[in-house]
């Protein structure tokens, strides 16, 4: 019921690799997004999210995504978001959000 | 629909972020034994985590205190009505998120009305905000 | 003790069997936002079915009714009060059970004293009983 | 967070091989009692439970067992409990079942 986050940045390939595991909601948004914030600091390249193990996220945890992108694009980069469940998909859809991020598979 | 057949769980909660997640799992509980599949689950799990971080974030003025969220079931349907006592300067104008415009937040009432099948939003005796939501069991809608 | 640092949760739920299992789902998500190891949530969610039980089996007359749980909680511990409006014949003089006997009941109120650090069973203001029972996150006891 | 009832007879070995999966509660427990007398009904011998995915159980999933046991005495039956997991193991000690059924593994 909590939030664990994994990253690491790819040197070769100049990408972060970010993975999420539990719920991103009002309570753990803010280190979600102090996360972000350091990656960018150290290297504003594309971020790819594996998010096979986000179980759940709502508008906070989107609102993050949508400011990190915010920055990302001023270096066109973008965000790449992987494995992502169904009704996290949903929820990309219904907000128009699928077209701004990158999901694959 | 027989007035017997409905159940009301009342629930009162710190106005605080770590109690979102324990709502998410008191709804989950309901609306697994009124028989919800889990797609419609995890769309009631969503849009009652939006009305609690509104109520949370702008429905509550004091602070410490706590919100209240009502839950009414019978075989058909759940309603969901969270209460704040903040200052209630919501109203049914909400527009739709323009996303070309990347604005981090707008989107918690358009996410409840996408995955909910009923929504009103309306004054709670002049002293806050209530939004009342209700999703069937059935396709009904 | 700060009091301002003391969070109170209050939920009311219909006098139905199949409540008590969201009354589990919901102290679970409690007791592990309060750091409660696992052990002690399974402590925790027994002994709140157990008077949840009593309260559905003997606390309450009419048909239709509801009965009530707090949870107050701060730093150190988790306090849930079990009330009902019921016939209130609970005392405290539970004996142990006598399992040469295999009684099928009467095991409930010595489970929960044994899950708990400490119980109390008053009643409620004339009208029926309450459980009190607290649980240390550390080992206080 | 219901519970699933899984029942055979071991024709050859004379014992009844029941597995439990999910919660007994005051709203499963009766489900539970009805499986048990219809075995006890069909023949009345040794019950082997397989706890391995019995999540939950409280005094009146536990006055259950205690009933269906005190039924088997009457053969000098008993009632056999395997893979039980810490947390239910913890309350057959605190009660004293764990000395009146036989708990395996
Ligand atoms: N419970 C509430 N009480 C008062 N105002 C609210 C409440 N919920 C929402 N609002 C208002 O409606 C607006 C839109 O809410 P929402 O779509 O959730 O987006 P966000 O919360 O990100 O601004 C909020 O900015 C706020 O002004
Ligand atoms: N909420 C309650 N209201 C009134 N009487 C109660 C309540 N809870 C328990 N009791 C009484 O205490 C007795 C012991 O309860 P318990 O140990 O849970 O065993 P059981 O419920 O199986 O009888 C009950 O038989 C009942 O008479």
């Amino acid at each position: 019921m909590s939030l664990m986050i994994n990253k690491s940045y790819d040197e070769a390939n100049k990408v972060w690799n970010i993975k999420l595991d539990g719920e991103v909601d009002i309570y753990t948004a803010g280190s979600l997004k102090d996360a972000f914030m350091k990656m960018l600091e150290e290297n504003k390249e594309n971020i790819k999210i594996d998010a096979e193990k986000l179980d759940y996220i709502d508008s906070t945890g989107l609102g993050v995504l949508i400011g990190v992108l915010k920055k990302l694009r001023e270096e066109e980069k973008n965000i790449i978001i992987l494995n992502i469940k169904p009704s996290i998909k949903k929820l990309l859809n219904i907000t128009g959000l699928d077209k701004i991020f990158v999901v694959e598979g | 629909m027989n007035k017997k057949n409905k159940d009301l769980i009342k629930l009162s909660v710190p106005n605080k972020p770590e109690y979102v997640s324990v709502i998410r799992l008191t709804v989950t509980g309901i609306a697994n034994r009124m028989g919800f599949d889990v797609e419609k689950i995890e769309d009631i799990k969503v849009a009652i985590s939006e009305a609690c971080t509104n109520a949370i974030t702008h429905g509550i003025c004091q602070e410490e205190e706590n919100f209240y969220i009502d839950f009414s079931s019978d075989e058909e349907k759940l309603v969901i009505s969270v209460y704040d006592n903040g200052k209630g300067c919501l109203s049914n104008n909400i527009k739709t998120p323009n996303l070309g415009e990347l604005n981090e937040g707008g989107l918690g009432v358009f996410i409840i009305k996408s995955l909910m099948d009923d929504v009103e939003i309306l004054p709670n005796n002049g002293k806050g905000t209530v939004i009342k939501m209700t999703k069937y069991v059935g396709d009904d809608m």
